[in-house]
């Protein structure tokens, strides 16, 4: 038996908080918060006992504190989306969650100073924050964009602000920072910088532009993507995108397990949810479920 | 405590409680949360001889106590899933029930052959709701004839020390008559039940929720035409021992299948929100059953079908 | 606001939204929750020819997101159902859909005959989930012919101004192939679906919970599957309306069918949570319509089957 | 539209109580109070939003105070049983239940006084309480017969006392009252009160043996039963008894409209959950569901 994520069954909640439009959870969960690294998630049930809502939903982790065996914490954001989402934003301080993790693997970090450009989309923000600790921790220059379509959905801007200078903020709609989108300024904030990678959390398409950005100026961009999930732990094969593997030919390859964080180059993004036929495995389809 | 083996065909197991095909893999992502080796067996994912990329996303929809799914069989081939996989499995001293799947009967037999003689296959499970490329696509578990030819010819094939157990689809209007149909070609079980046919619509996006439009309905939803088509084949082919499943998530979820006739169950969609659920099924079916003064699993195969005569001729052991 | 007018066949409702059968027995009982003169139509208790004892309790199980039944029809008989039931509807200005059973083709015959010409009966709906005991005991739904010959005749006999109706099982291999049937022997729609056949199993009393062993299985449990037979009926069968049902609670529940092709939908299991769940369903649906910009439950009908150029053209006249 | 029953969607919950091995809750629901008379039922929703549990759950009411339109409030006594009563006895004071009544056909009161003994068995006395309060309303001379398996599963004991000078306790094992069952000291309350009539609330055993004596004294036994009910509003026919009617022919019987309350001697006790065959249309099954 090897040791990976761990269930806890009753987590309790330390705090619950209102960010924006956001809801923003401290929960106990030491074991998960001692193999914590940035871009890992966690899996929620939803729904109490009883629930309609079978399955657990996944939130990326916005911070861990591994203080000890009893203490330690994990934190996520919470956007209210559908039912599941709604439940979630409605518990309370000491009320319990059941949560697994530590899961996926989490953004790869050099091991030395590396100069790089974060951008958050929306609440994609939340795996930053830790992610961009972590490169400064290892002396790394970093420039970091926060956007969103409005500014109650911004996420960590606060946080961001106070570890990194080099603070960028774009919402749509002009309610906060600069009006536009976060790849409007990636370039210059790539250039700034002069960075070697971007790391980014966001919408599908943002993702897209920023590998696209990325890929022009031939660095690497590793993303964190958001696909639809049954288990999170890798066995029912619901999350998957087509992807290039080292050999030059493309999978399906599951986000929960081999992602949720990717080098954009390796995702073919234009073929999310369709099923090109230079697929491994392609050839032989024609039914069955 | 009750003696808790159940035997499937020729094939012993320590215990009556299984992973589900497709929703387990092969057993590697569930070892980090219990030793797999614990379970009755592990079912593996069905594979085909090739390797296959299955359907495009979305492949899964969430519905009130189920959820839809449209993988399409995705897989890496029999020939990567011995070399990697059941090698895997052997290594850890697992019991593996191998789910086999194909486009024409000629590929069943294919992968029996492959699988014949493997040590750590304790069994093959035939899942026939694949659609039959010879017949214009209708599923082979929806025709008895197609069926009945299927397992026929893989039980020729296979091993004579593996049991071969025809997965049935509910999704028939006579479901004893396949079972039947099975039976006499040689099936050595059944394994009830796969999915059923579902659709879910997208209300914002106007359009099916799945990539591959309709998907198969699992989870707690299902569990009353599992239990079911469990007790209507029970009742027609008493002789022939059944892999129970649809929807199991406790302990006594487990019990109803057993009472109502399975030797033993598969723990499938319950496994997504709690990858411990084979391991908890187990001990909390091993208490139900202790609770009730059963000596023995065995003695509650198929209790519910007794009448009060043969009830307390069963239970004449107990307290 | 969207029209909401629907068409069923030759019926007119001023909306899509009606009772289930058995699930709101004939109305009266839910009239001092809401006016069911506002529902599109209140459909009744299926009715057979003689009273009916209905089946020994206990006659229900609440399983996941869904509940078993085995009620047995039990019911007045035709004579007292037009005396009381349907007189007190006419009486409220409701309109109503009458459901009929038989255990032969003679009895439907002899109650679409009783109902002709009653100005209250908008619609028959025929309910051929029934042992039919001129062939063992197999349900007419279960068989292409025998529902055939039953839609057929009730057609010849009825009210030409009554819609005829053929309540179809989803317990079938091919669900197209019995409705086709149905429509060429003049169905003028469909009702879809009726329950799944389930069992639940008593883990105390180590039986099954039902006195009639078997039940119908309903709720949101079956919704997908309800959808799915929705689906594939308008997918085969375009030019025929379907009322569509199973596990409808909500507003964005029926929107699912409507985009699915279905005209109209049925409420049942959920008033059993919600009395008021009919005239909720048709605030939501209204609302939900009116949010996508459709100018009329028409233009939805149907519309997940659509590819682009459907899509624009029908949403042409909106936003 | 007829005016019977109402839903109150939000009803909040003004306390709850532990008594016993029972929860006692008081819940604001004044156009159920403005209705109630002692027999009536409420029909609560169990498991909150998107619950895999989609009935109510059948409660007794065992009081009403119906004070204004804005502050009436009704009383019901739950047992934990299974999953949908351990949710509700999880429930806090000033979250919100979902409750319909008041439902079903309350105990025929007489107008004047009657001597009258009442019997209740486990939470089955709640009901009884309020009868009992209408009844002494009328100046009626009553007995109460209160018992249980055990002292911890009786309910009503102390009310009852404060209410009515002869209260007899019983309890299956002796750890109260005198050991031994309600049936047991029920003829003697009948001779001491010379009563005209029996009232009971407990189990379909307790019911038909009430009836029963009650019928060797020539004296009407109105029980209130219990069945499972899908709907609890008459419309699903999943609560039936088979009951005599007047006209002698025996048919099933709603007992969530036609009931709760039944005339003991109406109801065929060896007949329930049997179709016996000289019931009205029994000729005519075969099958169908
Ligand atoms: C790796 C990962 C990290 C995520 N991190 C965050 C986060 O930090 N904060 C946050 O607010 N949300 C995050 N999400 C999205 C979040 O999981 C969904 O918003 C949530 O599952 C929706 O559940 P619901 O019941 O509210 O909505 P519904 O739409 O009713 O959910 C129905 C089903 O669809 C699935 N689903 C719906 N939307 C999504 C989605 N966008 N992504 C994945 N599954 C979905 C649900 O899990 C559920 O099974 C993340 C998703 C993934 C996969
Ligand atoms: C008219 C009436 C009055 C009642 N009054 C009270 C009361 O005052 N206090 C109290 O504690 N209980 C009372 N009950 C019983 C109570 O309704 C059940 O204990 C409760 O429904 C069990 O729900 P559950 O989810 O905990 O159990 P489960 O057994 O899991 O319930 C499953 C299903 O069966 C039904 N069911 C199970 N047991 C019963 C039962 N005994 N009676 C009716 N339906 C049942 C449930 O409603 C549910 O639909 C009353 C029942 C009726 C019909
Ligand atoms: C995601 C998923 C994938 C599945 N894949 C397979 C499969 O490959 N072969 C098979 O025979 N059954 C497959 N099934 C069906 C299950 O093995 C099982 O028969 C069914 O889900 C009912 O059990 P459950 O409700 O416990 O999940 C799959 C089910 C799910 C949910
Ligand atoms: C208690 C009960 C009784 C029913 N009785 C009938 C009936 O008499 N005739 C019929 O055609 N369908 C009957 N049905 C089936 C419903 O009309 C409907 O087809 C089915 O329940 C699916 O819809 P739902 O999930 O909204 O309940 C009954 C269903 C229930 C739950
Ligand atoms: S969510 Fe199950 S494999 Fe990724
Ligand atoms: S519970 Fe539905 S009729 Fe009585």
């Amino acid at each position: 038996m090897s040791r990976g994520a761990v269930q806890i069954r009753a987590a309790e909640i330390l705090s619950v908080r209102r960010v924006g439009e956001y809801t923003e959870f401290t929960v106990v969960a030491p074991e998960i918060a001692a193999g914590f690294k940035p871009g890992h998630f966690v899996a929620v049930a939803v729904g109490g006992e009883r629930s309609s809502m079978i399955l657990r939903r996944a939130f990326a982790l916005s911070g861990a504190v591994a203080r000890d065996e009893f203490a330690g914490t994990i934190q996520f954001v919470v956007a209210e989306h559908g039912p599941g989402t709604r439940w979630l934003v409605q518990r309370r301080t000491g009320e319990t969650l059941d949560v697994v993790g530590p899961l996926g693997t989490p953004f790869p970090i050099p091991s030395g100073p590396s100069r790089a450009v974060l951008v958050g989309g929306g609440y994609g923000t939340a795996p930053l924050i830790p992610l961009a600790r972590a490169l400064l921790d290892n002396g790394s220059p970093l420039e970091f964009i926060v956007g969103a379509a409005t500014a109650g959905r911004l996420y960590g801007e606060l946080a961001a602000k106070r570890m990194v200078g080099q603070l960028t903020v774009t919402t749509d709609d002009g309610s906060a920072g600069e009006k536009g989108m976060v790849t409007d300024v990636l370039p210059e904030a790539i250039e700034r910088v002069n960075a070697e990678v971007v790391y980014a959390c966001g919408p599908m398409a943002m993702l897209q532009a920023v590998g696209a950005i990325a890929a022009q100026r031939a660095i690497r961009a590793q993303v964190a993507v958001e696909e639809a999930m049954a288990c999170g732990i890798g066995v029912c094969m619901t999350c998957v995108l087509p992807v290039r593997g080292s050999d030059g030919r493309s999978r399906f390859v599951r986000s929960c397990v081999d992602g949720p964080v990717f080098d954009a180059r390796t995702v073919r993004w234009s073929d999310v949810g369709k099923l090109p036929r230079d697929l491994v495995g392609a050839d032989a389809m024609g039914g069955g479920h | 405590m009750a003696d808790m083996t159940t035997r499937l065909g020729t094939a012993t197991l320590p215990n009556p409680v299984l992973t589900a095909s497709g929703c387990a893999a092969a057993g590697r992502e569930l070892h980090q949360f219990f030793d797999v080796a614990q379970l009755g067996a592990v079912v593996t994912k069905s594979i085909m001889m090739a390797p296959r990329s299955g359907r495009p996303t979305p492949r899964m929809a969430e519905t009130p106590s189920g959820m839809l799914n449209s993988i399409g069989l995705q897989g890496p081939g029999i020939d990567a899933f011995l070399a990697n996989d059941l090698a895997w499995l052997a290594e850890r001293g697992a019991r593996v029930v191998v789910s086999i799947a194909g486009t024409h009967t000629d590929e069943y037999v294919a992968l029996a052959a492959k699988l014949s003689g493997h040590p750590a296959v304790a069994m093959l499970e035939v899942n026939i709701s694949c659609p039959n490329v010879e017949s214009r696509g209708q599923v082979f578990a929806c025709d008895a004839i197609a069926s009945a030819r299927v397992i026929g010819a893989v039980r020729r094939v296979a091993d004579p020390l593996q049991p071969v157990f025809a997965k049935l689809s509910p999704d028939v209007t006579d479901l004893v008559h396949i079972a039947r149909a099975c039976a006499d070609a040689g099936a050595d079980g059944f394994s009830l039940i796969n999915t059923l046919l579902g659709i879910a619509i997208d209300t914002d996006r106007l359009a099916p929720v799945l990539g591959g439009i309709t998907g198969g309905l699992s989870g707690p939803a299902i569990r009353p035409v599992a239990l079911r088509c469990v007790w209507q084949v029970r009742q027609a082919l008493p002789h022939l021992p059944i892999l129970g499943m649809g929807g199991i998530a406790s302990g006594l979820d487990a019990l109803q299948f057993i009472l109502a006739g399975a030797s033993a169950v598969s723990v499938g969609t319950a496994v997504f929100g709690d990858a411990t659920a084979p391991v908890r099924v187990l001990t909390e079916l091993e208490a139900a059953l202790d609770e009730r003064g059963f000596a023995s699993l065995a003695d509650a195969i198929g209790f519910a079908h007794l009448d009060e005569f043969g009830r307390a001729a069963r239970l004449g052991g107990a307290a």
